[in-house]
């Protein structure tokens, strides 16, 4: 079986044999993982070389490997995988929504309806754990309309304001 | 008679209060809100009495409720622990006038050293240093025309603001001019108050504060200094005691300095003097807080002294077992704050449940923790989830100490500053001691992690897949192991396997 | 060059040791068997190697496979922590021969001080008072006529025992008839050797040993004396430093006595010097240990010296960091031992996984744990999980917070001796310091659980019953919290909920 | 609902009314379990005591209540309850076998196959962890066969010996 395993931008081609012998960039190496007590737990043993992995989702729902407590994302290719889809799909038409992304209250609220906005604009500061968050438009537009409140509790993904395209010249 | 304490706070630091408190033998009371009945320190405590919904205005604010609950349960003390109603002299003097004792200086006290124009003043009196600014209440025009006479950069700073919250740095007029209307609209939500000042920026600072103890027979002793430079947003991030930044007479000073102004206003139970000290070696002072704070375990771990204790000493009448000369530190300490939040993405908070904890230990490490593996962490509370502290006889020793204890560390199910804390104790300028407390946002750039760790992190996916694959024959990690073995014997040239 | 050092170890002393390591920026290698993959200083350490089968004579005992790992990892030095290949002259030599560096003393001390009648003999020498008692080499009519000599009661040993094995108590002659029949058939089956001997044993006896470092130029320093009088079956279960048995004078004497051996047999590195007291204040030589103990952080917690350093930075050749004068110990501390055991079913050992583990923190707490959650206990090593340590100014602080550590530490999923460690640690006679070798299992009764225990099982159990019967309109804790709170609302007659 | 519920002697009697309330042997208390990220880990509250407790099986494979690190095993008794049957079952007839209860080194066989034992006596010593563990036989008989030697590695429930009865007189 061989991959193509991308981690933060560095890909590394590893093939693993049926007999579970280990490639890496055509070089063999002696790789040992052993997983605990069938936990998200591993004990990963590259030529003795010794690390702690844990898997897990992040915050997005995307699969990271902490290894020596450190996350990182890794996307995979290989035969019978699907090609992992990170294109940059961005959605450059409709009205987008700002939403909370994490609960909280809603310190302030610094659009009105009907007002113009652009492209990283605070639309509304958010306090969670005692902390400011901004949260800004990612574009230019015109605020369609304002659904919360300076002062009120907000849910994580409530939306806070819709903001449309700027009308097309 | 067995003492029963009521502890009116929450996480790490209730926790804290509550092991000195078993220690001495008393009962434990704990308070909770809605969100926090699986909290540590609920199941920590003797008893536990849920006092509210989550907004701290709700549960940890509401003295009344929790005064009710001390009554109700017996307590005969209550300590406040940091934040909440720590400095509250309404509080104070409602325990007091219900009887039961709150575990801090008399309400006067906190009430006086709460007017920070009146400190100020008394500061002057006593020929300290303090920070050129303005009064309280001024109105836009006003605060104009004081910035430019104090000068740039400055500090815009909502009154009715604390913990580093409601901080701005103004470089210039027009940047001032720019920043009070929205200053005050967020004071104002924030606080309830719109009320902004100015105070001079000192570049290259540091933060310097010193531990007191008081007894109410007049006896104020210092327990050193501490250095609280490393912070992030004007809140404290990394603290360490002794400080670097003091020569023996410039330490003297500062202490003699701390123990005048808490004997000036009567000072009774555990207090902090905090100060800025300047590249030149002048000391500016700030305020005096009349409470635990959260990095009072660095001054424990030199002093060996457990302040909590000597909290509760006091206020139960008792006089300081210590003269000024018994107090000997020793070696060095140092403390990370572990929050809740990812440092790189503007330090934004993070929720979620503790998946994972796996702590560090061995010789002198310290860890204070409000969380356990299961803990949900919510968002209406600070996101301290623990403090990690070392003791080394150097402060090298504390360091070195301090890097492999953050090694160790596993949380997980939150992002945690953790890395932060690796990088910023790997650095060289840390390590010599060369910083101010705007050294994290303006100087610090972390390292990269280690080239070998991202193939760790590729080999761990693609095994996990050719698993998942192969199916249960390559589950037995056991015979592959032997087979391994088996080689290495081979290779060995010897011994039956 | 950054050095490499081995740890030809496991458990909580290979962490222990590996710490150390990581914190003086040297890379780590582990060494482990087939049994060991999932250990924590695998996973701690940098490197990892298996060395062979699950009993330690096919693994940790393989000095030659442990040596070959060494040379082909790179590493210059190899700790060998304590028990295993500790005491072994001959790993030493073959050690030093390769050109790596054993941490110990010269082969030939350690040749020299493990045989136990020339010991004796330099004891006598040097005017120490030693145990009456047999050579090692009588047949059984010579046994049964020394005892007669020697007087009852006495201890019959395993000539090639160790830790506690293979030893007993013998009151009378016919007792001791009976038992050398059996005694020489399991120590024959047990360490090959049916060699047996007598000692006299001394009643009321406590067990005072002295920390020592010296260096290659000679300089030899004590650190204090440590008491490991709570031991059960002979093996130490609590240790002490400083000792309640000592006062100044006497204590002046056995550290001198304990220097005076060490320097007589040219003695480098850590070792340790034990004696028995007798309540007459006679102390009796007993051996010297070259190596590092098990409690030997109770002696780091009190001199803030570390000591797995102090051996690392002697077997790289450096002198002494410390006069005697420098050493200034500073308050009490306690160890406890946390085995897999069931204390209350005949010290039977426990095995299986760790599926919960909640370890103590705060003021004055050490952790030195060889665990962690998932991991799997065997039945091929000691049954030591961790050592918990307490510091505080005196024994009683001590003492108390080492109950309150107690009280916070959860270990599910193998029975351990943290139960009987707290009814030591509340037990009058332990807190007044009265007690002997032989305490634990002639004058210790336990207490009873509190009462109120029994009954939260009993709900625990009823309830748990009752929601799996009601079924998932009671899951929901939120709501039934809510309900409580508005009653207290209501019950404290105010606030909006 | 209504419990009998006896925890190491002691049997308490525990009502749960269908909204929930306790009341134990006829006085109502406030209690509050609290079940925490759907581990075996509970947060009890009785009247505002606070207990932290746990439910696990012990060594037998018996549910047991682990309450401030202390285990208590609890039986119970109510409606649609069977009863649990604790009774005192011993076979007093047939062979019985001594095995081990812990892996580990057989270090001593103390009897030979035809010997008589008494009731206590040692038949093997086994060495786990260190620790030496004897094994004794229940009642008088006559060694019927050994299946192991010392110095052989046993598993956790390998048979070491059988005892028959002794013949009856």
């Amino acid at each position: 079986m061989r991959y193509q395993v991308t981690v933060e931008g560095r890909t590394f081609d590893i093939e693993v044999t049926p007999d579970g012998q280990v490639w890496v960039d055509n070089q063999p190496l002696h790789v040992d993982l052993e997983s605990i007590d069938g936990l998200p737990l591993y004990s990963l043993l590259v030529d003795h070389r010794s690390y702690d992995a844990h898997v897990e989702k992040n915050e997005n729902g995307d699969q990271q490997v902490v290894v020596a407590g450190r996350p990182y994302r890794a996307t995979m290719q290989g035969e019978n995988i699907p090609t992992t889809q990170v294109t940059q799909h961005q959605k450059d038409e409709g009205p987008s929504e700002i939403s909370a992304p994490l609960p909280g209250w809603l310190v302030d609220v610094r659009v009105a309806e009907g007002e113009s906005v652009g492209a990283g604009d605070v639309v509304a500061v958010l306090e969670s754990m005692k902390m400011h968050l901004e949260l800004r438009t990612a574009r230019d537009g015109v605020v369609r309309s304002i659904s919360a409140s300076a002062g009120q509790v907000i849910s994580q993904g409530e939306i806070i304001a819709v903001i449309d395209d700027l009308p097309r010249a | 008679m067995i003492k029963k304490v009521l502890v009116a706070n929450r996480g790490e630091i209730a926790v804290r209060v509550l092991r000195t408190c078993k220690e001495l033998g008393f009962e434990t009371v704990a308070i909770y809100s809605e969100a926090d009945r699986e909290a540590l320190h609920v199941r920590f405590a003797d008893e536990a009495y849920c006092i509210g919904p989550p907004p701290p205005k709700d549960s940890y604010l509401r003295g009344d409720h929790i005064l009710q609950v001390a009554l109700e349960a017996g307590a005969q003390l209550i300590h406040p622990g940091y934040g909440f109603l720590a400095d509250s002299p309404e509080f104070a003097r409602a325990c007091n006038d219900a009887g039961v004792t709150f575990v801090g200086p008399l309400p006067e006290t906190i009430e006086q050293l709460s007017d920070k124009a009146a400190v100020r003043r008394l500061a002057r009196r006593l020929r300290l240093h303090i920070l050129p600014g303005t009064k309280r209440s001024l109105d836009d025009a006003q605060l104009l025309a004081s910035a430019d006479k104090i000068g740039y950069p400055l500090l815009l700073k909502a009154a009715a603001g604390g913990s580093g919250i409601g901080i701005q740095i103004i470089n210039s007029h027009s940047e001032l001019e720019t920043a009070i209307p929205t200053a005050r609209r967020e004071a104002r939500t924030t606080f309830g108050d719109g009320a902004l000042y100015l105070e001079r920026l000192i570049e290259n600072a540091r933060h310097i504060e010193v531990q007191l103890l008081a007894d109410a027979e007049g006896h104020i002793i210092n327990l050193g200094e501490r250095e609280c430079s490393i912070q992030r947003r004007h809140q404290k991030l990394i603290e360490e005691a002794p400080s670097r930044a003091l020569d023996s007479s410039l330490r003297r000073k500062i202490l003699r300095s701390a123990v005048r102004i808490a004997r000036t206003v009567g000072f009774i139970g555990a207090g902090t003097v905090e100060f800025l000290l300047d590249p030149e070696g002048r000391y500016y002072f700030l305020k005096v807080n009349p409470r635990l704070q959260v990095e009072h375990t660095v001054t424990e771990a030199v002093t060996g002294v457990d302040i909590v204790k000597e909290q509760l000493r006091i206020a139960s009448g008792r006089s300081l077992r210590y003269s000024q000369k018994e107090v000997k530190p020793r070696g060095w300490a140092l403390e990370c704050r572990i929050l809740a939040e990812d440092p790189f993405r503007n330090y934004t908070a993070s929720i979620g449940r503790i998946s994972r904890l796996h702590e560090p230990g061995g010789p002198g490490v310290r860890v204070d923790s409000g969380i356990y593996e299961g803990l949900a962490i919510t968002p209406y509370y600070d996101s301290l989830l623990a403090k990690l502290v070392t003791w080394g006889e150097t402060r090298g020793v504390a360091i070195v100490r301090m890097r492999r204890a953050l090694e160790e560390y596993r949380i997980h199910g939150v992002m945690t500053n953790l890395d932060l804390h690796r990088a910023l104790l790997n650095s060289h300028r840390f390590f010599g001691g060369q910083f101010h407390t705007r050294f994290l946002e303006e100087q610090f750039v972390p390292k990269e992690p280690e080239e070998e760790e991202y193939l760790a992190a590729a080999l761990t996916t693609a095994l996990l897949d050719w698993r998942r694959r192969a199916g249960a024959q390559t589950q037995s990690n056991g015979v592959a192991n032997r087979w391994k073995m088996l080689g290495r014997w081979e290779l060995l040239g010897g011994g039956d396997p």
